[in-house]
């Protein structure tokens, strides 16, 4: 579905990714965790071809969508034009199957993305994504300022369309449990090289990955999180 | 200093300065301007140049700016010409002026601006007509013609228009001619419904129009388009030339303008002044394929005023040559130039013509035509 | 009262003139976030080809056509070298199509000359209301209206209008979503060609045009589209009423030397009055 | 590193006194013409500065400063041609434009981007307008006989001495220029261009400062407008059009938004370059179409050329240069250093800027 | 320290915020949480002044606030990390910071255009105060990276540099650790809890919702604008209608384990 080779992006004389190499296959959902400036958003960008590789290569089968860092929106358009943008390489524009699962968004249809709160602007870039009807779908921070009802939700709905129609997922993700707990395998990254890769259970109980990204005072709320999820 | 008036030039040739408007608003005028000039220094050359030497002419690029006229002027004084054929634009003209005089160097004008040499400063001559004896041409014409009831239109942002206005409003009164109206425009106007509504209502005979150039043309559609009755529309010399009737068209068909003699050279009776012209005028017209229009003559007169004022001083010295222009007298293509030190113009009224244009072309009233009679032929 | 028709109706058919490039400005401004400033060029390409093709013998309609198709080719050029480089910086666009304005001089004083050309359109004046009204003025008027419609139409309603209008509020999440920017805005540039064209060619009738006149028609034209904060197109339309009337009747009743000021700083009160409703917040979308 | 840095800092300031010593003592070797070409040059450079501290720094454009640099030839003349001492006249210049740019500012820099850049037009169109309706400022022919500047009967008699005070001008406005970027309120102008928000919540009182710099920047336009009025003795609206606007903004842009240097060089491109245009078109020879013809092309694929592939400008371009060419010769002398300089490149030196993520 | 009295904002009709009224006292580091769109984000605009309340009012140390700028308003020590990232480009870190050293020094235009000495002895104090404030966030090696280039975690922490910069008396958080890892995010909680043993008053939104409960003295939640309890951590993670609007069943258990 998705296959990275020896990937290498430079920004300017920086080396951003270094000789990266990853793997996700149909139905699979990966998670890619990594401290800040590991070079996880330059990989995506990678992916959806708006940074340009240095090196290597990138093959994709099918439709990837790509859910930005920071939101990014048409701050002029409405809701609905935004979601129905993401649908641009797509014949299927109605946005009520996003309604359905986020329906905030469907009160709010007709407002300026721009005058969205945070939260709700993360709800419209990830519904936008989805929009696309994607095989592969890379989403760069998931629960970006989202409150904690919406991320479950949201989660239950990817991991539905996953296993339900075998949509590939890369989830790059702060919260690491909550990563970890959704996807089958992961990978490390750490200033711009894979670190670390292989099934989530595993990776979670390696000592380093844990001191990392998993324990101390946040993350035990997320357990429950996905206990709701896996209902 | 770092520049002197220089001493004449070296070797065999004279040096000559020329400032024109080769590029910006003005450009059309500063061309043939160019090309008049040019063929004057080829005509004396040919016949053998001036005291023994040939006249070589630098031209200078004002860009139809004061500013770069004074750039062009300074960089020419430098370089040692003994005399200038000046700038066509008026703006420009009357920004270089004060510099002529402080440099001491003979400056002949091709702006038909009047305040150059009213009152005469030494240094500067013109060669166009002035706007005083148009005015009063065009007044005696509209006096003849019953147009006792004018309206008037100007642009405020064109030196020669506003003095050709000022003149013309000083002497209606003498030829019992009264402005009902007048309306003023800027330069860069685009729409006269105003200017054509209000002429309508003040029930004048004619609209006179002093302009240059993109608004006098842009007036001339309008007026043509606004259904004005009986109302004659009248320009001054500065749209007699086909860079006027080509962009204007059928709309121009009954416009009255005035010109110097030479614009109408072909319709002139046999006399020596129509030789004059003709000498000028064919080839000219063989070289750039038109006939050419008054800024052309403007600048060929200029450099035959400044080559007759050497042979008279029989010196290149711009002092001498200036003093020689002084009392000059020259048989010239527009007509005869008497400059005196009290006149610096040269051009009398009896050198205009008053026109109209039919099918396009520029062709003389029936009141001119009888005028000429009498005046050139003996 | 029929002066008053006059001013009024003449006021409102040099204001649709704005319009129409103003039209142009929005179009490419909306897509690209460039303002091009090479927008008079192509009215004054639109009415000199027009004339000058007319004078070579093609008929009516015609000429028309073959002049808007080359200003909408021209558009596409100065697109495709203002924005055609990825990762120009708007204002360096920006600066481009100055340049490229001040370029065109030069192929404008080849191909059709130095002088201002001018042709006929509708012919003569009629009476409405009372007050003696250049034909042509209607002509504006009715195309003025129908483009606007269309426009307003094609950015409000359509998709493609919709992702024209994305590929300037967010280049990067345009990519993101599929949507090719640099092509978008190429069209757009083409459209906006177009457009400039068509008020050239309705203009050219009672204004005659010479390659230096776009100055004049891209600053009016800019000071409507501005009122429309460059991106709505029906506010730009008001604003170049409000422009085209205001001059007129300033013209008629005042004078004509204040037409422009007295224009002018109406239109920066209106500006200003808008602004300081505005809070800064509105404009700096998180 | 900091070694580094005061040792680039000295090379900085050994560069900058050999290009004033040498800028001061150019006259003494200019014939009339070039010293005019000069002259221009430099007022167009000082005009410069000032709106490129405006844009470049922070962040606010105007298409009007041509209608400043009026306000202070005006002043000057007006005052010297009504018998007052030239130097009142020449003090009084910027003084006048900068509290016009005061009064104008006030309701214009509520707008923002194009809104502002419109409405700065506009105030210059106006202002000109205005101008040309009084005929006790010469109306729209201008106003000629300004005397020549000088102390009591002491007067400059040539153009070299033009030269000299418009020098002076040049530097004491890239050295206050100079002075306020690299200080609190520069850094506060630097702020705001990006985020008026962000700018004011850390104090910085962005309408105050805004109006601060743009009258600044206009009293920098009025002192070359005073210089200009003397050195020309002539003034007219004509020569304050609004394309001498665009031209300014043109020359920030072309020499580098953001540098001290760029508005110096980029005046020096484009006035030098006109002028030679212009010269060549004349030149005999040519088809009378060429000045015409040739001045447009040339310059339109110049001025392209040089913002489609140094979109930074010349500066930064040229600084960019000698910085890898330093590095290269001190990697070359010690092959170890080279890490010392991929330490300074992030985010400096990004060929293509990544379609950024804006509006955050 | 802070009061609001109804405080009230709408859009077009529509409340963002309404009625709220909420009082913290000196030192207290106050939790607000609530559900996506609920008016966090336009209670702390109002707050530090970027928008203009439709009604009601707002004290700082017992002076209303009304009218105030917001430049002023940071001068009498409130500084807001805001939601969006509003960095400045074309400024390196360490220059981002120093700007907001603008709210406790002084020297303007005419101080620094004619370089007089008070003007050199502040810039040695701003740079000395915006080195400490990168060195508190741990970004000190950043010092001379371009903002913009920075990767969103840092940009984050990069304006609770700025901010503190400032010295501010009163802080508003808007999810300073959205973005943030989980050791980034001990660190932060840590400085935190540092600048909250300080006695710098401080308003949190997060919705890492155990990170605010460790943190809070005590959280108030809003929803649609308006306020639906108050009260110590423990207390509010048990209210049904917080559960219920914002937390979920689960999640509120996990919260007060
Ligand atoms: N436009 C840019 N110009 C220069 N350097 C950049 C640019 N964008 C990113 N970088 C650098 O590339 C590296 C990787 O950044 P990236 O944004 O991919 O990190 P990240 O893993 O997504 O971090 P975070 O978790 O904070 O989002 C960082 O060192 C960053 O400074
Ligand atoms: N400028 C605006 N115009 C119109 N509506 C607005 C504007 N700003 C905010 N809103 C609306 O006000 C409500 C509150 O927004 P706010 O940003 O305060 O929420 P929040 O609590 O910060 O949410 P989040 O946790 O998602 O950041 C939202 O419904 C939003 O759509
Ligand atoms: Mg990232
Ligand atoms: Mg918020």
């Amino acid at each position: 579905m998705l296959q990275v080779d020896d990937l290498v992006v430079r920004y300017g004389s920086a080396v951003a990714l270094d000789g990266v190499g990853l793997h996700v296959g149909r139905g699979e959902m990966v998670a890619l965790v990594g401290p800040n400036g590991a070079g996880k958003s330059t990989l995506v960008n990678a992916l959806s071809g708006v940074v340009r590789p240095a090196g290597g290569t990138i093959r994709i089968d099918g439709r990837l969508a790509h859910v930005p860092e920071g939101r990014q929106l048409f701050a002029d358009l409405s809701v609905e034009d935004n979601l129905r943008l993401g649908a641009w390489r797509s014949r299927n524009r109605d946005p009520r199957r996003i309604y359905e699962v986020m329906p905030v968004l469907g009160e709010m249809r007709r407002k300026a993305a721009g005058s969205l709160s945070g939260g709700q602007q993360q709800m419209v870039a990830v519904g936008r994504a989805l929009m696309a009807d994607p095989d592969v779908i890379a989403i760069d921070e998931l629960s970006l300022g989202l409150a904690p009802i919406v991320v479950a939700d949201l989660a239950r709905h990817l991991a539905q369309l996953n296993s339900e129609r075998g949509m590939a997922i890369l989830l790059i993700e702060q919260n690491a449990r909550l990563a970890f707990d959704l996807c089958q395998r992961a990978y490390v990254i750490e200033s711009g090289r894979i670190v670390a890769e292989g099934d989530s259970g595993e990776l979670s109980r390696s000592p380093e990955v844990a001191r990392a990204y998993l324990g101390g005072i946040t993350g035990s709320d997320t357990e429950t999180l996905l206990e709701r999820t896996a209902e | 200093s770092g520049s002197g008036g220089g001493s004449g030039s070296s070797g065999d040739t004279i040096e000559i300065g020329q400032i024109a408007s080769l590029t910006g608003n003005f450009t059309p005028l500063g061309q043939t301007d160019k090309l008049g000039a040019a063929l004057a220094v080829q005509q004396i050359n040919a016949a053998g140049g001036v005291l023994g030497k040939k006249l070589h002419i630098t031209v200078k690029n004002d860009e139809s700016d004061p500013q770069q006229a004074i750039t062009g002027f300074n960089d020419l004084a430098g370089s040692g010409v003994v005399a200038f054929v000046g700038t066509p634009v008026s703006n420009a003209a009357l920004a270089v002026e004060p510099l002529a005089k402080q440099k001491q160097l003979p400056y002949v004008s091709t702006a038909a601006v009047d305040q150059q040499v009213k009152p005469p400063s030494p240094y500067v001559y013109m060669t166009p007509l002035t706007a005083g004896v148009v005015s009063e041409q065009l007044l005696k014409y509209f006096k003849a013609n019953g147009m006792t009831k004018m309206a008037v239109a100007y642009d405020t942002q064109n030196a020669f228009a506003k003095t050709g206005w000022e003149d013309m409003k000083a002497k209606a009164a003498q030829y019992g001619i009264t402005f009902v109206d007048t309306e003023t425009f800027t330069t860069t106007q685009t729409n006269f419904t105003s200017v054509l509504q209000h002429v309508r209502g003040s029930g004048a005979k004619g609209l006179m129009v002093w302009a240059t150039g993109a608004p006098a043309v842009i007036l001339a559609k309008q007026f043509a388009g606004a259904d004005m009755g009986g109302t004659k529309l009248v320009y001054s010399h500065a749209e007699a030339s086909s860079l006027f009737t080509e962009p204007v068209g059928a709309a121009g068909e009954g416009i009255i303008l005035a010109s110097s003699l030479a614009v109408i050279g072909n319709e002139l009776p046999t006399s020596a002044a129509k030789t004059a012209a003709l000498k000028m005028a064919e080839p000219y017209q063989k070289a750039n394929g038109s006939y050419p229009p008054g800024f052309a003559f403007d600048g060929y007169n200029a450099v035959q005023l400044i080559a007759a004022a050497i042979k008279k001083a029989d010196s290149t010295d711009p002092k001498k040559i200036a003093s020689a222009l002084d009392t000059l007298t020259l048989q010239t293509s527009v007509g005869t130039y008497k400059y005196t030190s009290s006149d610096h113009a040269g051009l009398g009224v009896d050198q205009v013509a008053v026109n109209t244009i039919k099918s396009g072309h520029i062709v003389p009233t029936d009141w001119t035509k009888v005028q000429l009679k009498a005046s050139l032929t003996p | 009262m029929s002066s008053f028709i006059a001013y009024l109706v003449s006021g409102i058919a040099i204001g649709c003139t704005y319009a129409l490039v103003a039209s142009g400005f929005v179009m490419i401004h909306r897509v690209t976030r460039v303002v091009n400033f090479a927008q008079g060029t192509f009215a004054v390409v639109g009415g000199m080809a027009t004339a000058s093709l007319l004078r070579h013998g093609l008929p009516h309609g015609l000429a028309e056509v073959v002049a808007l198709a080359s200003a909408a080719a021209l558009g596409l050029l100065i697109g495709v070298v203002a924005i055609g480089k990825p990762g120009t910086p708007p204002l360096s666009s920006v600066i481009i199509t100055l340049g490229l304005a001040i370029g065109a001089y030069a192929g404008e004083v080849m191909i059709f000359g130095d002088q201002p050309l001018s042709f006929t359109m509708a012919h003569g004046s009629t009476s409405f209301l009372g007050a003696h009204v250049d034909r042509q003025l209607f002509v504006i008027m009715g195309v003025t209206v129908v483009s606007y419609a269309l426009l307003q139409l094609f950015f409000g309603r359509t998709y493609v209008g919709k992702a024209l209008t994305a590929c300037s509020s967010n280049p990067y999440a345009a990519r993101l979503s599929g949507i090719n920017p640099s092509r978008m805005g190429l069209l757009a540039f083409a459209i906006g060609g177009a457009l400039g064209g068509l008020a050239g060619v309705l203009i050219t009738p009672i204004q005659p045009v010479s390659f230096d006149s776009d100055s004049l028609l891209a600053v009016n034209g800019f000071a409507a589209a501005i009122f429309g904060g460059l991106m709505h197109p029906s506010t730009a339309l008001l604003g170049a009423l409000v422009l085209g009337v205001s001059e007129s009747m300033i013209g008629g009743y005042v004078g004509a030397s204040y037409e422009i000021e007295v224009a002018l700083v109406l239109m920066l009160a209106i500006m200003v009055w808008r602004a300081a409703r505005t809070p800064v917040m509105a404009e700096e979308v998180a | 590193m900091t070694g580094r840095l005061t040792s680039a800092r000295l090379v900085g300031a050994g560069a900058a006194a050999v290009v004033a010593v040498v800028t001061a003592l150019l006259p003494l070797f200019l014939d009339s013409s070039q010293l005019t070409v000069y002259t221009e040059l430099l007022l167009s450079a000082v005009v410069t500065t000032g709106v490129s501290l405006l844009l470049g720094y922070a962040g606010q454009i105007s298409l009007g400063h041509g209608g400043f640099y009026a306000a202070g030839a005006y002043t000057a003349a007006l005052m010297a041609t009504h018998g007052m001492p030239s130097l009142l006249g020449l003090a009084c210049a910027p003084l006048v434009a900068g509290l016009l740019g005061l009064l104008v500012g006030m309701p214009l820099l509520r707008l923002r981007g194009h809104y502002l850049a419109f409405a700065t037009l506009a105030f210059q169109l106006i202002l000109l307008a205005v101008i040309g309706q009084q005929s006790s400022m010469g109306g729209d022919i201008g106003l000629s006989g300004i005397p020549a500047l000088g102390i009591g009967s002491r007067h400059i008699s040539d153009f070299r001495g033009y030269a000299w005070v418009a020098w002076l001008a040049l530097v004491a406005v890239m050295i206050l220029t100079r002075n306020i970027v690299r200080s609190r309120p520069g850094r506060g102008l630097r702020a705001l261009a990006t985020s008026e928000m962000a700018a004011s919540s850390s104090g910085v009182p962005v309408g105050r400062y805004k109006l601060v710099v743009f009258s600044l920047s206009a009293a920098f336009a009025g002192l070359a407008g005073g210089i200009f009025a003397f050195f020309i003795a002539y003034v007219a609206p004509g020569s304050f059009g609004v394309l001498v606007s665009f031209q300014f903004v043109v020359m920030a842009v072309v020499g580098g938004l953001g540098t001290l240097w760029g508005p110096l060089v980029g005046a020096a491109t484009i006035t030098l370059l006109l002028q030679w245009l212009n010269d060549l078109g004349a030149r005999p020879g040519m088809p009378d179409y060429a000045p015409q013809v040739f001045s447009y092309a040339v310059y339109a694929l110049l001025l392209v050329l040089v913002v489609l592939f140094l979109p930074r400008g010349l500066v930064p371009a040229g600084t960019d240069a000698l910085r890898l060419l330093a590095r290269r010769r001190l990697a070359r002398a010690q092959p170890g250093a080279d890490a010392a300089g991929a330490a300074d490149a992030t985010g400096a030196g990004v060929e293509e800027p990544v379609p950024s993520p804006q509006r955050q | 320290m802070l009061t609001t009295e109804n405080l009230a904002r709408s859009f077009g009709g529509v409340f963002a915020v309404n009625d709220v009224s909420i009082s913290v006292p000196k030192g207290e580091l106050r939790g607000i949480i609530g559900p996506n769109g609920a008016g966090k984000s336009t209670l702390f605009n109002l707050i530090s002044g970027h928008l203009a309340p439709t009604r009601g009012e707002i004290t700082y140390v017992g002076r209303s606030l009304a009218g105030t700028a917001p430049h002023r308003r940071a001068r009498e020590g409130v500084a807001i990390v805001f939601q969006g990232a509003r960095l400045f480009h074309g400024m390196t870190a360490l220059e981002n910071v120093m700007v907001g050293a603008h709210a406790r020094t002084s020297h303007g235009f005419a101080s620094a255009a004619l370089r007089l000495p008070g003007h050199r002895r502040e810039e040695r104090l701003i740079a000395e105060r915006a080195k400490e404030a990168l060195e508190q966030v741990g970004m000190s090696d950043f010092a001379d990276v371009y903002a913009e280039s920075l990767p969103l975690g840092q940009q984050r922490r990069l304006q609770v540099a700025r901010a503190l910069c400032g010295q501010p008396e009163l802080l508003l958080l808007d999810e300073p650790a959205s973005g943030l890892r989980l050791g980034e995010r001990q660190i932060l909680a840590d400085l935190l809890r540092d600048l909250h043993e300080k006695g710098i008053t401080m308003l949190l939104v997060e919705h890492d919702v155990s990170m605010v409960m460790s943190l809070a003295d005590r959280i108030t939640v809003l929803d649609l604008g308006t306020v639906i309890a108050e009260g110590t951590p423990d207390a509010v993670s048990r209210d049904p209608r917080v559960i219920a609007a914002y937390l979920g069943q689960e999640s509120s258990d996990a919260a007060s384990r």
